[in-house]
């Protein structure tokens, strides 16, 4: 590849030809800041509108200042990034951009963790000039089940329209309006209720100021655990352990179940449970229906839809409901491991403790905010109870344990409480793409070929590219597994399976791109896809660290089937554990 | 429509519409070309004048030269009728009188191709034809 | 804006559609599709948007995005008389803002509205390129040249 | 032969149409027609003459004589006189603004002297509906000869040598951004016309196509084959419906005549040209963001590179003309690169067209070669200032150019000097202050209009207009503070400098040019609160004659506000703090008794 050799702050550097100046600095150790620009290496993903324009630097022989995230490096080119045109410049135009923004980081979801807050401590505004005089952009404020847009707080990185748009083929976001005025919105400036948004909240989770956030359930949660009257179950996913340490600036990946399983029980929560234990009774149901719609098909039944499609991720599963409804048989029926803890503790459990379910509250810590919608479907409720009260995001649990004074590094190691803390390894990995399918694999294996597996790190699962394939040897029979993360690479797939193209047997979809330790409610990435990867692996060393690893070995799991769900796919396991999908698709209404 | 269909084509088909716009290109540069102006008031009507102007709008094609013939209003020569006036390129303009279509011959022939003047010349007792209302 | 329920007549949507299809469904022919539906229906409600999302298969919200972008495209039907006054440079410096002035106030409408009786509507417009008539107000399609806000009467006078 | 002796040029330029030149070509006929003149005097409507100021314009050919501001009634004069008396219309005759003396044809009048016209060469001369009088006028010959005889690189040559520079504001070598498009190898190319002519007070493109649309047709084909594309656009504004309906008619006739299609000239070269239509946006003008909008998506700019020679309508090499560029093409190609490059300044060659308007007598659109002095234009050609009054600024480049002054008239304008003078050319809108404008007032109406049409992508131009807005707004108000001219620099130079394109990097540069030239004016609102030309309505003070008040207290009651105080018969006192300036009771007063100062 071609080099280009160019001089930055006076230090001399060679990279490779299309390296852009802002990526060369930094090789040398020097941050240019910027507050649109973002890129998700990994993934694949890259925001560059050049339009906040603080990332400016000077370069020789231009006539006006460049912006270094979009400029690539040239030959002989002279880059200076700190000069008094430099710097005054970078300060004027971020004036500009607070002279916009409302002021009330005291009481702002994102204050503390606010690109821009941190940008303009950085850039040492202390003022704003002419501010007395300045007309803002205002907005009305939309709140949806899962989402909260403030777009007075937006700064136009235009990162959340490339993420509905580019990445996850959501379309549910635009950039609307001119000049002054313009934002992001859904059509017609309609609630995202109204939109075709799947609550994936991957625009929250690349939002670099409090424009995009989600809905905070934490005083409600405060208010059930300080109610006497009510059993406060809560149940963790898997992604969430993974992340939670970041907000206390521990490095990403790492695990810390322990001190969470610890500063939940400190908050006041009755039980402390996993939904890792849901997620193994996923697989069961899930893979009992693949192995049954796998060998009908293979018998020759056209009723039997292949490929089955997981159905544990309610973004994707609000993806296809709205834009591919004529598929919705295609799914698997098995309900998201949230909503089968949620029946279980409800139902299961609930007897067990002899509690009544009205006086019991579930909730959920997850690293998604689709959850949030998820748990207030109503087909996930018994007369208008629902079986999972609240789901609250990782985020929000870190400012909750924040808020109770507990220091989560000092807190000892503890364990869930039983037995719907439970878990294999197996059901770990549900947090990263291709874990599902990996997990559904180990037991499906299994059970169809009645022996024993002996590898079972499905490496060639793994992976961040967008949409993998693999083909697993099922004893002869060679299943055919596609693997998809992030809607728009899910949308690839579908649009084969709609078309009748697929050669795929299963398809594991997860909406966020990474999977679940990408998700929506997790800590910020910042644009920095190392963390994703380092939650990945940290998912995988702890399956290695299980002694259990495939989900059909949960004793309690085999337990819960013998005293109270008979069998997988069984009638009673159909009522609690499996749903079915509605068309919301929408249409255009013909007047006669 | 026929199609053009090569560069000749377009060649011979501008020559065939030039003609058309003739009036239009010889007046973008008038003070370069002959210009013939035929009192066409009521007097120089009666008189034949209209013939006259057909005349030297057909023979001066006819006989490749570039100028241009205008009409104009009564110059005050009713007596002389059909008059015209004449300007060659750089010249003052000359004014004939009892034009008929053999004095428009020789007009022709004689001061516009080589500027030798002939009969029936009438002396100028104006400044422009330009202005008179 | 609340929840918008897309109820069109038959004959509305296989406009539309017709109009997509005579544009190859190709995305890209958007703000042509667009011009099309505008000159049809008069202005671009959210229901024609819909139509044309599922003609062209662009979400909605990205053609939102195109009619809010472009001064031309409305979604606020016009008034029977729809008026505009330009104020290009050459019209402003003749006192074309005056003229609007007067035209607001006559109307007691601002700009972008119209009349309760939707007789007349109002908006301001740069440049039409008759900077010699300058200042110039369209009405409908008649163009009135060198307008004083003396002659705002008379010309709403003509329309009524 | 034609049988036709005379000619009757009509402007159909949108200025004249809209004052009813379509009216007056049907009574001129019927006029002939009923006289029997209609096989001997031709009426045909062509596109614009230029001289809009007194529209619509009948010119008599062959002998030049320029009607002006004719009504469809004076059709029956016209031909009564002048055509069977032989007697020029004196009322119709244009007069000299200085001498007040009626001038007798086109080849006399102040306004055409100086002029040359390429760009402009067939506007109000060719009937632009009629694909043969183009041919007439060597029209196509161009394409066949660049098709026949020359190679494509030979072209691009030719361009260059010629020195022609884009005429879209820019100033970019057109033959060198042929170059590079044809250097890009590609399955697919893309010729594109840029007439989405936004700037307030510049028609010259529309001019162009609807007076010689053919020109933009043929020229968009040489460019072509040049560079290797057989698909040409033109996006245009769906505010000129005239220019798109002689556009659609000269694509058919061109098509039928197979001038576009397949095989031109026999030559197996194909080229054919769509139009696509601009929908209200002044940032489409940045050919970025043009070709964003052609893709049907919202007209913002991208950062340049990639160029759209290596990566434009959908996403093939493309590349972006104005319209008066491709204008001169045809002839350049005809007379060679020698002959245009002897015509204007070292740098900058040909000629430009300006859009006159403003304060000046002769509103309209001109021609005349680079070099040519501010003077000149708008002194001799322009017929001075109207209304007698005093020359102040002129305003090129439109809003993103400056103002230039007095001490700038006798600047040869061409690109660099405008550049250095602090200005631009533009896309050529000259716009003619005088006395009663007051530049901070101009500035902030520039602005005005930058701040409606910033795409909003960036923050520079999003924001820092808007807050440069409203700073003006502040100071024609009364409300500014000395140090509010440094921020004003500041933001300016900051925007200028971090914009994203080239209406964020301009949009500046009038308050910049405005605070050069016109500091005092600046300081006289902000600290001793007055407006010099009168014009900022918050400083005005309105003010009780006393000489001339009768004390009828007809003020005093129409007084929204109840600012005027004085008893019957007594002289009256507004107050100037709770006055708002409205006006109503100078208009009351029936004794001139309420003066503004």
């Amino acid at each position: 590849m071609e080099t280009i050799k160019l001089t930055i702050d006076n230090k001399e550097i060679d990279v490779p030809k299309g390296t852009t100046i802002q990526k060369a600095a930094r090789e040398l150790g020097i941050e240019i800041p910027t507050l649109c620009y973002m890129e998700l290496h990994d993934l694949g993903i890259e925001n560059k509108p050049a339009g906040c324009r603080i990332c400016v630097a000077e370069v020789q022989g231009r006539r006006n200042l460049a912006p270094t995230c979009s400029t690539n490096c040239e030959n002989g080119m002279v880059v200076k990034t700190h000069t008094p045109r430099v710097l005054n410049a970078r300060r004027t135009v971020m004036e500009f951009i607070l002279s916009d923004h409302p002021k009330d980081c005291l009481i702002c979801p994102k204050s503390g963790d606010c690109e821009l807050q941190t940008m303009a401590h950085r850039l040492g505004i202390r003022d704003i000039p002419g501010q007395e005089f300045a007309a803002t952009s205002t907005y009305r404020k939309d709140t949806s089940p899962s989402i909260i847009r403030d777009l007075d707080k937006c700064i136009l990185c235009r990162r959340c329209e490339m993420m509905c748009n580019d990445v996850q083929t959501v379309g549910a976001l635009s950039a609307i309006n001119r000049g002054f005025m313009a934002t992001v919105a859904p059509a017609f400036e309609q609630n995202l209720e109204h939109s075709t948004c799947t609550y994936c909240g991957q625009c929250v989770a690349v939002c670099p100021t409090g424009a995009l956030t989600e809905v905070n359930h934490v005083p409600s949660v405060l208010r059930a655990l300080a109610d006497p009257t009510k059993t406060v179950v809560v149940q963790t996913a898997p992604a969430v352990r993974v992340a939670l340490g970041e907000e206390f600036g521990l490095a990403p990946g790492t695990i810390v179940t322990g001190k969470m399983t610890a500063a939940l029980r400190a908050l006041g929560f009755d039980y402390v449970f996993d939904t890792d234990f849901a997620a193994d009774l996923t697989i069961l149901e899930e893979g009992t229906e693949l192995l049954d719609r796998l060998s009908r098909h293979l018998n020759g039944d056209t009723t039997a839809r292949i490929p089955i499609l997981t159905s544990c991720c309610p973004g994707w599963v609000n993806f296809f409901e709205k834009y591919f409804p004529d598929l919705k048989d295609v799914p698997s029926t098995a309900k998201s491991p949230q909503q089968m803890f949620g029946a279980i503790a409800k139902s299961y459990f609930a007897e067990k403790i002899g509690v009544n379910r009205k006086d019991m509250v579930v909730v959920s810590i997850m690293p998604c905010l689709a959850k949030k919608y998820e748990c207030q479907r109503e087909e996930f409720s018994v007369d208008g109870n629902p079986d999972v009260d609240y789901s609250i995001s990782t985020r929000e649990l870190a400012a909750f344990i924040k808020q109770a004074n507990i220091d989560i590094k000092t807190l000892h190691d503890e364990d869930f409480d039983s037995p719907l803390g439970e878990s294999t390894g197996a059901s770990v990995i549900f947090g990263t793409t291709g874990g599902v399918i990996e997990a559904a694999c180990r037991t499906a294996y299994e059970v169809y070929t009645g022996k024993k597996l002996e590898r079972l790190d499905f490496t060639e699962l793994r992976g961040m590219e967008g949409v993998r394939s693999a083909t697993i040897d099922f004893n002869g029979l060679p299943v055919n597994i596609g693997i998809a993360h992030g809607l728009g690479n899910a949308r690839k797939l579908l649009d084969d399976v709609r078309s009748g193209t697929s050669q795929f047997h299963a398809i594991e979809v997860m909406a966020c791109p990474g999977g679940c330790i990408g998700g929506g409610g997790q800590p910020l990435h910042h644009g920095n896809s190392d963390v994703i990867r380092a939650r990945a692996a940290a998912l995988y060393a702890e399956d290695r660290s299980k002694p259990l690893r495939k989900s059909h070995e949960n004793p309690f799991i085999v337990k819960l089937y013998e005293e109270f769900l008979e069998k997988p796919n069984s009638e009673k396991a159909h009522h609690l554990l499996h749903t079915h999908y509605f068309d919301k698709q929408k249409k255009i209404i013909i007047k006669h | 429509m026929s199609k053009i269909s090569s560069l000749a084509d377009l060649r011979k088909k501008r020559e065939e519409l030039q003609a058309g716009m003739d009036i239009r290109i010889r007046a973008l540069n008038p003070e370069n070309i002959v210009q013939v102006k035929v009192a066409m008031a009521t007097c120089g009507i009666a008189s034949g004048s209209k013939t006259i102007m057909e005349f030297f709008l057909e023979q001066l094609d006819r006989r490749n030269i570039e100028g241009v013939v205008t009409q104009t209003g009564c110059m005050g020569y009713c007596y002389a009728e059909p008059t015209i006036e004449v300007k060659l390129p750089g010249q003052d303009p000359v004014v004939f009188g009892f034009v008929d279509l053999k004095r428009a011959d020789q007009i022709i022939e004689k001061y516009i191709k080589t500027g030798e003047l002939v009969d029936g010349i009438i002396p100028v007792n104006y400044q422009t034809i330009d202005l008179k209302e | 804006m609340s929840h918008i329920k897309i109820e069109l007549r038959k004959e509305d949507v296989d406009f539309i559609k017709g109009v997509c299809t005579s544009f190859n469904n190709d995305p890209q022919e958007l703000i042509n599709v667009l011009h099309s539906c505008q000159e049809h229906f008069g202005y671009l409600p959210a229901e024609i948007q819909e139509v044309v999302s599922e003609g062209l298969n662009v979400p909605v919200a990205k053609i939102y995005g195109v009619v809010t972008f472009y001064s031309f495209f409305t979604m606020t039907p016009r008034g029977l008389h729809p008026i505009s006054i330009c104020l290009g440079t050459a019209c402003y410096v003749r006192g074309a803002e005056k003229v609007l002035d007067e035209f607001k106030k006559e109307l007691g409408i601002q700009v972008g509205e119209s009349t309760k009786d939707n007789k007349f509507s109002l908006s301001s417009l740069r440049c039409v390129g008759a900077c010699g008539l300058a200042p110039v107000v369209l009405v409908g399609d008649k163009t009135y040249g060198r307008v004083a806000p003396d002659d705002v009467k008379n010309i709403l006078r003509e329309y009524e | 032969m034609s049988k036709y002796s005379m000619h009757l040029l009509v402007c159909g330029g949108t200025g004249c149409h809209a004052a009813e030149s379509d009216a007056i070509v049907c009574n001129l006929r019927d006029e002939l027609e009923a006289k029997g003149l209609n096989e001997t005097v031709q009426v045909i409507l062509t596109g614009c003459f230029g001289f809009c100021e007194k529209g619509p314009i009948v010119k008599v050919m062959p002998d030049n004589t320029f009607y002006v501001q004719v009504k469809p009634e004076d059709a029956q004069t016209i031909v009564e006189e002048h055509i069977i008396k032989g007697r020029k219309v004196t009322s119709l005759l244009y007069r000299d603004p200085k001498t007040k003396e009626p001038v007798a044809d086109s080849k006399h009048m102040g306004f055409f002297k100086k002029q040359m016209r390429i760009a402009l060469r067939n506007c109000g001369f060719i009937n632009p509906e009629n694909i043969d009088e183009y041919i007439a006028r060597d029209g196509y010959a161009a394409l066949g000869k660049v098709l026949s005889e020359m190679t494509p690189d030979e072209v691009i040559k030719l361009v260059k040598d010629s020195g022609q520079r884009g005429r879209g504001g820019a100033g970019f070598s057109t033959g060198l951004k042929w170059e590079l498009a044809r250097r890009n190898v590609s399955d697919e190319k893309y010729v594109v016309c840029n007439a989405d002519e936004g700037d307030p007070g510049a028609f010259m493109d529309r001019s162009v196509l609807e007076g010689d649309p053919h020109s933009i047709l043929e020229a968009m084909a040489i460019c072509g084959y040049s560079i290797g594309a057989s698909n040409g656009l033109i996006y245009i504004r769906a505010e000129y419906p005239l220019a798109i309906q002689r556009l659609k008619t000269a694509i058919k006739q061109a098509k039928e005549y197979g001038l576009l299609g397949n095989d031109i000239f026999g030559t197996g070269f194909n080229f054919d040209i769509t139009l696509k239509y601009g929908a209200g946006a002044f940032v489409c003008g940045e050919e970025t963001a043009l070709i964003h909008s052609m893709e049907g998506l919202r007209g913002e700019p991208t950062l340049k590179p990639p160029f759209p020679a290596e990566s434009g309508y959908r996403g093939k090499p493309t590349n972006v003309n104005n319209v008066e560029t491709y204008a001169s093409i045809p002839a350049i190609i005809l007379k060679g690169a020698a002959w245009f490059s002897s015509i204007g300044t070292e740098k900058s060659k040909g000629t430009k067209v300006f859009a006159l308007a403003g304060k000046i007598n002769n509103v309209g659109l001109i021609e005349v070669p680079m070099g040519t002095t501010l003077r000149e234009v708008i002194f001799e050609i322009g017929g001075g200032i109207r209304n007698g009054k005093k020359f102040k600024g002129v305003q090129t480049g439109g809003p993103s150019g400056g103002c230039l002054t007095e001490k700038h008239l006798d600047t040869p304008i061409d690109f660099d000097n405008l550049i250095a003078a602090g200005s631009m050319m533009g896309s050529g809108a000259m716009i003619v202050l005088d006395e009663d404008d007051c530049m901070v007032s101009m500035a902030k109406y520039f602005l005005e209009f930058t701040v409606e049409e910033s795409c909003g992508k960036c923050a520079p131009c999003r924001i820092g207009n808007k807050r440069l807005h409203e700073l003006l707004g502040q100071i024609c108000e009364g409300k500014g503070v000395l140090s509010d001219l440094d921020r004003l620099k500041n933001m300016s130079l900051v925007i200028k400098d971090t914009a994203l394109c080239g209406l964020g990097q301009t949009s500046p540069n009038p308050v910049l040019s405005m605070l050069d030239n016109f500091r005092d004016e600046f300081i006289a609102h902000i600290t001793h609160k007055k407006c010099p030309a009168g014009q900022c309505r918050s400083l005005l003070e309105y003010i009780v004659n006393a000489e001339n008040c009768v004390g009828c207290t007809a003020c005093a009651r129409v007084c929204p506000v109840n600012a005027i105080s004085g008893m019957r018969k007594e002289i009256h006192k507004i107050d100037s703090a709770i006055c708002i300036k409205c006006g109503a009771c100078m208009e009351k007063c029936k004794f001139d008794a309420i003066y503004i100062s």
